[in-house]
C-alpha cells in the first residue's frame, strides 16, 4: 500500500520530569486541558492533515496508551488502508530483541514498518506537545524546497533561545547550524521537534547512524548535524501560533491554564477539531449550590461546590463546600466537602478527603510551586499536601 | 443474546410534538443535553449483547438515519447483521398499527433473520431497560411473551396499554387498551416484548387474514384470549413516553433530578450516542450556573438555572436562563432572557430578547430561526 | 480533495432491467462476482480522497442501504460528515432529473455541506473513473464545470447526452442531449461533473424559477448559452452505462476479456466493497472451469465455461453451464444445463433442469426462485 | 469495564521449526488454507464465543500481525467496550524492561492489561491451532464444575499419547494429573493448549511464580503442576472435532492438505465464520486452458494452468503450462510457465522462474518430505528445489 506520507509519532519517553503522573502511565495518556490527553494532538493533526497511517513508537508502560487508541477510531485514523499502530520492540530471529537506544534507533528499529507503506515523506512527532498544525503545508513547503529535511521552527524571545535547540539559517534560508541549547545562541528559531524527512534520505542516515557504535541514536544529537554535515536540503518550516512542550510539572500546569484563555488556542474552531477518545459520560451536572467561574469542565463531572481558573477532566467530582482554584483535575478524581484544592494538580481517580488541603497561591518565595498528588491515592481527611510536594502514595500525606 | 434479535419500531410521530416533531420522529427527539431517544432502546439492546437490530422508519426519518449511521456507537457494525436501517416509506399509507409495520417486513421477518426469539420497542420511549434481566426472565418464566411494563404513571391524559396481573404477581390475566385513567387497575405496557419469532410469524398470520394492524388490540387480545401466556417484567427505574411538547419538557427537567438521572444512567447500563468531538465546556468570569446539565462544546459567560444544555451552545454574558432546553449549537445574545423556552437545534437569540413560555407550555423555537 | 464534495444519485431505476431491477436500482446491480455497481463511484471518491459523500436515493433503496450500510468499505466512516445516505422517498413523484433531485436536499446543500466544490456521478455507470486526475484537471483549467467522458460508445440504441468538443480538444463548445446516434459527433458524458457549490446553487436556482428538472437538458444547456465553460475529462478505460439487461449481461461478459478487467480494476485504483466472510472457493474432483470468473465461498463440482460466479455458490457435479451470471448463493444441481443464462439472488435450480436463453436475450431466473 | 471473560492469545513464538515461513514474520500472521493466516482461526472462534475482548502477546516481528489485525475490525473484535490489543513487552518506571521469559511471564507482564477488565475468567490461547471451538460452551462447564483451571483435551491414538500432554482424571473427572510427553502415558486424553482460568486464582499463581528464581515462568512446566499440587479444582473439557497444531513444516503442509476435505473442517458453515483481513481483491479468474481440480482458490489469483490437490492463497498466479499439485502456495507467489511444483509450500511474493521445478512425489524414501521455498525469493529459471530443501534466498537454488 504505497503512501505518500506517513507520520512516526515518538511515544516512548518515561517523562519522568513528571514524576508521580506518569508512574503507571506513558506521558502521552496524561490527561490534559479536560477531555483530552496529550497524544490526542498529535493524533488530531494527523487526522485534519490528512495523514491516515501512524506508527506509534512506544516501549514505557503502554497498557493505558494501548487501550485508549484502540483502532484510531476515535481520531478517524482507522481506515483500512492506513491505520494506528502500536510499534513496541520486538526480537528478531534468534536474537533477543533491544530496547530502543534512542529516538533515531526507535525509527530504524521501524524501518520495516515503514517500508510497508513505501512513503516518499515520514513525518516525525513527539508525543508530548500541545499545538494546532497542519503537516500537509509544512509538507507543501518540504517539497517546494525539495528538502532532505524539514524542521518546524518557532520564534522565540532572544533571551530564552539558550533553552531550545536553535537553528542558524544561511542566505539561501536553509539551515546552516544547529545547536542544541547554546550558550550563546545565533538565532531565536527554536526547533519544535516536528521534522518532515524525504524517507529514502532519512533510512540511509538511520542505518548509517545504525552502524556507529559511538553515536547515541538520538535525531538531535546524530541525525540532525550528520545530515547537515553531509550538505543535505535542510529547510526551516516556520510556524506561529500556540506551541507548548509540556515535558515538566510546571509546564504541563501552565499549559492547562493556558487553556483557560481562548485566545491562546482555540479548541472550540470546528475546522480543526482535536478530537478524544472520550468515555460515555453523561453532560456535567451543576448543582444548586456549584459556583464555577473561568473554568473548564468536562461531561461526567459533578459539580456542587466552588470551581475558579480550573480544568476539571471527565467524572469529577467537587462537592458541595469543596473548593478548586487554579487546578487541573484528572478524570475520576473527587474533591470532598470542605477541601481546599489550590495551585495543585490532581491525579487520576484520586480522593482528596473532607477538609484535606492541597497547594496553596504563590507567596512570593523561590521554591514556591504547584502540588501534584499522583493517581489512586487518598489524601486523607485533614491531611495538607505542601505547595511543591509531589505525593505518589497515600501514606505520604501528613495531617 | 446470540438467539435474540432486537427490532426498534422507530416510526412514530406524534402531532402533540409541534414543530419539535415535524420533521424527526418520536426516537430522534434530542434528550438530556446529549442523546436522542433513539439512544435507549439501542443502549440496552448494546448492554444485553444484542447485536442484530433493525429499526423501521417510516417518515421523518431522515435525521434518524444521519443520527445511528451505521451503528457505531452501539457496537452494532458488524460483517453480517448489525444495525439495519429500514425507511420504510415509499408507497404505502403511514402504519396503523405495529401489526402493520410487521406485515411491510414479512420478507425480512421470514427469511433474513436467524435468530428465533425477537426482542421489539419502540423509539420514542424514555427508559433505560434491562433488556439482560428481561430477557433471562422470559426464558426462566416458560411464558409465550413477556411485557416489559412500569407501574409509574408515565403520561398523563393519555391512552395506554394496561396489564392486569394476576395473583402471582407475574402473569398478565387482562389486557386493558389505550385506557387513558387507570380505574381498571393493571399496570402500564412499555411497548416492549420478547417472543418466539414463530409466534409473531403466527399473530401475523391471523393479522393478515382480517386486515388486522394493531399488536395489542388486535393480536394480543386474541390470541390472549386462545391462552396465550404473557408474563409481565416489571421496569423498576424511570420511564415516561413522549408524545406531547409537555411530556418532552418535563421529561428533560426531571433529569435535574439526581435520583431519576442516575435511573436513566445507572454505571452497569451506559447510555451510547453518535460522537461529536466538541472541547470541555468552558465557563467565563461571570458564569453562573445552578441546577444545570451542561454538554460538552458549550461557551457559558451568562446565568443558567435550571437549564438543559446541549452541545456547542454560547451564552453570551448577561443572558438569563431559567427552565430552559437548549438542543444543539444555540447562541443566546448579552442580556436575552429567557424562562420556560425549548430552542430546537441552531436557533439563536439576539441580544436583550426576552422570551417567556410557562411550566406548562413552554415556549418552542424551532430549528435554524434567529429571533 | 478536503474541499470537495461527494454527490452520488443512486435513484435510477430502469424498466430494462426487468426483473432485475424491480427491487434494486441501477446502483444496486451485482457486478463481477462480488461487487455492486455503486462501489465503482464510492471506491472513485474513496481512492481521491472525498470522504464525506451523499448518496441520493428514492425507489427500491433498500438494497442500497444494505450494501453500502455506514460506508466502512469506502473509509466513510467518519465522525463529521462521512457517507451520508440520502433515501429521498416519501411524499414526493419520482424526480424527474438531477436538478429535481438536488432541489429536494436544497437546505442540505446550502445549510450542512461545508467544502466549496462538488464531484457529483450516478450509480449506475460502470467505470472506474480516476476522480483524483479529474479533479486535478479541473482545478488546473479553470473552468466553471468539468465533464467527465468517454469516446467510446457505452450503449447502443439509448440515448445519450454528447459534448462536441472545439478545436483545443478540452473545451466543449456543444451539448446535444439525448442523442441515440453519433451523427453530430461529440463525446459520450458519463454523467459525472465537478463544479463549485455556489455555481451548481445558481443553476438550481435558476432551474427552479421556472420547474426545470433536468441537468443538461435545461441547466448545462442554458447556462453553456450563457458564457459557462465546461471542460471535458476524457475518461481513457472501460465505461458503459447499465439501462438494460442486455447492457448489464454484456458489462459482465467483457470483465472476461483480461485488458478491459484490468482497465475496470487497476492496482493503483482499487474497488472496495461490502465485505462477507467467505472461504476461498473449493474446486472439486470432477471440476472444470476455465475462462470463469469466480468469487469467494463457491464450492465447484461441475463445469463452467465463460461465466461470472458471485459468492456462495454451489455447482453439482455434472452441471454444465455456459455464458451464465450467478449472483450470490446460487445452487444448480448435479447434471443441470444453463446456456445465457442471469439467476439473481439464492436461486436454486433442481438437477438435470435444463434451461438456456440466447446471448442478446438472455434468461433472468428471479431473486429466491426455485427451479 | 468489567468483562465476565476475556481471551489471552499467546502468539509470541518465533515458530523456529517453521524456519523459512517465519523468517519476517510470526507465525500466527502465515498464510494458511487459502484466504487465512493462522490467527484467524482463535480470532474468530472468540469472535462467535462472544469474547469482545483479546490481548494478543507477542514479541517477535509483530509488524505483520501488528498490521494483519489493526483494529480488530475483520472479526468484528472492534467494539468500543472491548477490542483487539497487541501487548508486547514493556519497561516500567526505572528499569530496563524484561522480553517474556515463559509463557507465564508473558501473561504476569500484563497481568495490569487483564485487570482493566477485571474479568471473572481469562481464556488462555495459542496462536499455531487449527480448529473451531465455542469457548462458551468450554466456559459453562467451567462454571458448572467451579473450577480453578479447566483445560480442553482431545482424545488421541494411545500410541501417539507420549508426544503430547497427557492428563490423568480422577474418580470425579478432576484432572489429578498431568505430564508432558510421558514415556508411558497412563491416559489418551491430550492437552490442546487451550485453558480457562478463574482470573483471580491464575492471578495469585502467576505472582507466586514470578518469584520463584528458580521457575521457567512456563504454564505447562510450573503454572499447572503448581495448581495441580495445591489441590485447585481442574477440569478437563472434551472436545471433538478437528484440532491440528502446525507448529512444523510437515503439519503445516498436513494441515493445508486437510482443508480440502471439507468433511474434516467445514469453513462453509455460516453458523462459525473464521473471518480474515483479506486484501480487496478481484474474483479469480480462471483462463481458457485453466485445468483445475481438488483444490483450494482464492479471490485475486489468476490461474492459466494446473492446479491439483492444491491450496492457493489469494492473488497467486499460474500461468499457463504451470503445473502445481499437492502444494500450499502463498499470497502473491507466481508460478512461471513450465515451472513444477509438487509436494511443496512456497513463500509470499515468491516467484518460480520458468521451467524451475520445487519438490516432488513422495519416492518411499524415509529422507523424502515437503519443500519449502520462503518468501520474497526467486526460484531461477530451470532452478531445482529438492523435497526437503528449505529455500531462505534465491541465491540458495542450484541449477
Amino acid at each position: 500500500m504505497k503512501k505518500q506520507c506517513i507520520a512516526m509519532l515518538l511515544a516512548g519517553g518515561q517523562g519522568s520530569r513528571l514524576y508521580a503522573l506518569t508512574q503507571d502511565m506513558a506521558k502521552p495518556s496524561i490527561p490534559f486541558g479536560g477531555k483530552y490527553r496529550i497524544i490526542d494532538f498529535p493524533l488530531s493533526n494527523c487526522a485534519n492533515s490528512g495523514i491516515d497511517t501512524v506508527g506509534v513508537l512506544t516501549q514505557y508502560k503502554p497498557l493505558q496508551l494501548n487501550s485508549y487508541i484502540g483502532g484510531g477510531t476515535a481520531w478517524d485514523l482507522d481506515s483500512s488502508s492506513g491505520g494506528t499502530y502500536i510499534l513496541p520492540p520486538y526480537q528478531t530471529a534468534g536474537d533477543k530483541g533491544e530496547w530502543f537506544k534512542g529516538t533515531a534507533d526507535a525509527i530504524y528499529q521501524n524501518i520495516g514498518f515503514v517500508d510497508l507503506y513505501d512513503p516518499d515523506y515520514v513525518v516525525l512527532l513527539s508525543g508530548d506537545h500541545i499545538y494546532k498544525m497542519d503537516y500537509s503545508d509544512m509538507l507543501a513547503v518540504h517539497k517546494q524546497n525539495d528538502a532532505a529535511c524539514t524542521i518546524a521552527v518557532l520564534q522565540v524571545p532572544m533571551a530564552e533561545a539558550s533553552r531550545f535547540g536553535i537553528m542558524t539559517l544561511g542566505e539561501d534560508g536553509s539551515i546552516v547550524k544547529f545547536t542544541e541549547k547554546p550558550k550563546e545562541p545565533d538565532s531565536d528559531l527554536a526547533s519544535m521537534g516536528i521534522y518532515i524527512f524525504t524517507w529514502q534520505k532519512l533510512r540511509s542516515y538511520l542505518i548509517d547512524d545504525a552502524a556507529d557504535p559511538n553515536s547515541d541514536n538520538d535525531f538531535g544529537k546524530n541525525i540532525i548535524p550528520n545530515m547537515l554535515n553531509a550538505g543535505e536540503r535542510m529547510f526551516p518550516y516556520r510556524f506561529e501560533g500556540y506551541w507548548r512542550d509540556v515535558g515538566t510539572i510546571n509546564s504541563f500546569w501552565d499549559a492547562n491554564m493556558d487553556m483557560l484563555s481562548p485566545t491562546l488556542i482555540n479548541l472550540f474552531d470546528r475546522s480543526w477539531p482535536i478530537r478524544a477518545n472520550s468515555p460515555r459520560k453523561i453532560p456535567q451536572y451543576l448543582g444548586p449550590k456549584a459556583e464555577v467561574s473561568h473554568s473548564i469542565i468536562t461531561e461526567g463531572c459533578h459539580v456542587c461546590g466552588t470551581v475558579e481558573n480550573s480544568v476539571l477532566s471527565s467524572d469529577v467530582t467537587v462537592e458541595e463546600g469543596a473548593t478548586v482554584r487554579y487546578s487541573a483535575i484528572m478524570p475520576g478524581a473527587k474533591i470532598c466537602r470542605g477541601a481546599l484544592v489550590e495551585y495543585a494538580i490532581v491525579g487520576e481517580n484520586t480522593v482528596v478527603a473532607p477538609g484535606a488541603r492541597v497547594g496553596a497561591p504563590p507567596d512570593g518565595s523561590e521554591s514556591w510551586s504547584v502540588a501534584t498528588c499522583g493517581p489512586n491515592i487518598r489524601i486523607r481527611e485533614g491531611g495538607v499536601v505542601a505547595p511543591g510536594a509531589m505525593i505518589y502514595k497515600s501514606e505520604e500525606v501528613s495531617v | 443474546m446470540n438467539n435474540v434479535h432486537g427490532m426498534v419500531f422507530a416510526y412514530q410521530q406524534f402531532p402533540e410534538l409541534g414543530e419539535l416533531g415535524t420533521y424527526r420522529t418520536a426516537g430522534a427527539m434530542p434528550f438530556c443535553g446529549r442523546y436522542r431517544l433513539i439512544d435507549f432502546p439501542l443502549s440496552s439492546m448494546m448492554n444485553a449483547g444484542i447485536s442484530n437490530v433493525d429499526v423501521l422508519m417510516q417518515l421523518g426519518y431522515q435525521s434518524l438515519i444521519d443520527h445511528m449511521g451505521g451503528g457505531r456507537p452501539w457496537n452494532m457494525v458488524r460483517h453480517s447483521g448489525g444495525l439495519h436501517l429500514m425507511p420504510i416509506g415509499i408507497g404505502r399509507a403511514p402504519f396503523t398499527g405495529t401489526m402493520d409495520a410487521l406485515e411491510a417486513i414479512r420478507y425480512h421477518l421470514t427469511n433474513d433473520i436467524k435468530e428465533e426469539y425477537i426482542l421489539m420497542t419502540r423509539g420514542g420511549i424514555c427508559a433505560n431497560l434491562d433488556f439482560n434481566a428481561m430477557v433471562e426472565a422470559h426464558f426462566a418464566s416458560g411464558a409465550d411473551v413477556t411485557a416489559a411494563c412500569t407501574r409509574q404513571e408515565p403520561l398523563r391524559h393519555v391512552a395506554h396499554n394496561r396489564f392486569v396481573l394476576a395473583d402471582d404477581g407475574v402473569t398478565a390475566s387482562e389486557l386493558h387498551c389505550r385506557q387513558v385513567d387507570a380505574s381498571h387497575g393493571g399496570v402500564v405496557a412499555l411497548a416492549t416484548y420478547i417472543l418466539r419469532r414463530d409466534k409473531l410469524l403466527e399473530m401475523l398470520d391471523w393479522c393478515a387474514e382480517g386486515n388486522r394492524t394493531r399488536l395489542h388490540r388486535n393480536a394480543l387480545l386474541h390470541f390472549m384470549s386462545e391462552g396465550l401466556k404473557v408474563n409481565v417484567y416489571m421496569h423498576k427505574g424511570y420511564a415516561r413516553f413522549i408524545g406531547s411538547i409537555q411530556d418532552y419538557y418535563e421529561a428533560n427537567m426531571d433529569m435535574l433530578n439526581p435520583d431519576v438521572l442516575a435511573q436513566m444512567f445507572p454505571e452497569e447500563r451506559p447510555v451510547a450516542t453518535r460522537a461529536r468531538s466538541d472541547v470541555s465546556s468552558y465557563y467565563g468570569d461571570a458564569a453562573r450556573v445552578v441546577d444545570s446539565l451542561v454538554a460538552d462544546g458549550c461557551i457559558i459567560e451568562g446565568e443558567l438555572e435550571r437549564c438543559i444544555v446541549f452541545r456547542g451552545a454560547r451564552i453570551e454574558a448577561g443572558a438569563k436562563l431559567k427552565n430552559c432546553i437548549l438542543m444543539n449549537d444555540a447562541v443566546i445574545g448579552k442580556g436575552a432572557t429567557l424562562t420556560n423556552v425549548i430552542t430546537d437545534k441552531s436557533v439563536t437569540i439576539s441580544p436583550d430578547t426576552s422570551l417567556a413560555g410557562d411550566a406548562a407550555l413552554p415556549l418552542v423555537v424551532p430549528k435554524g430561526r434567529c429571533l
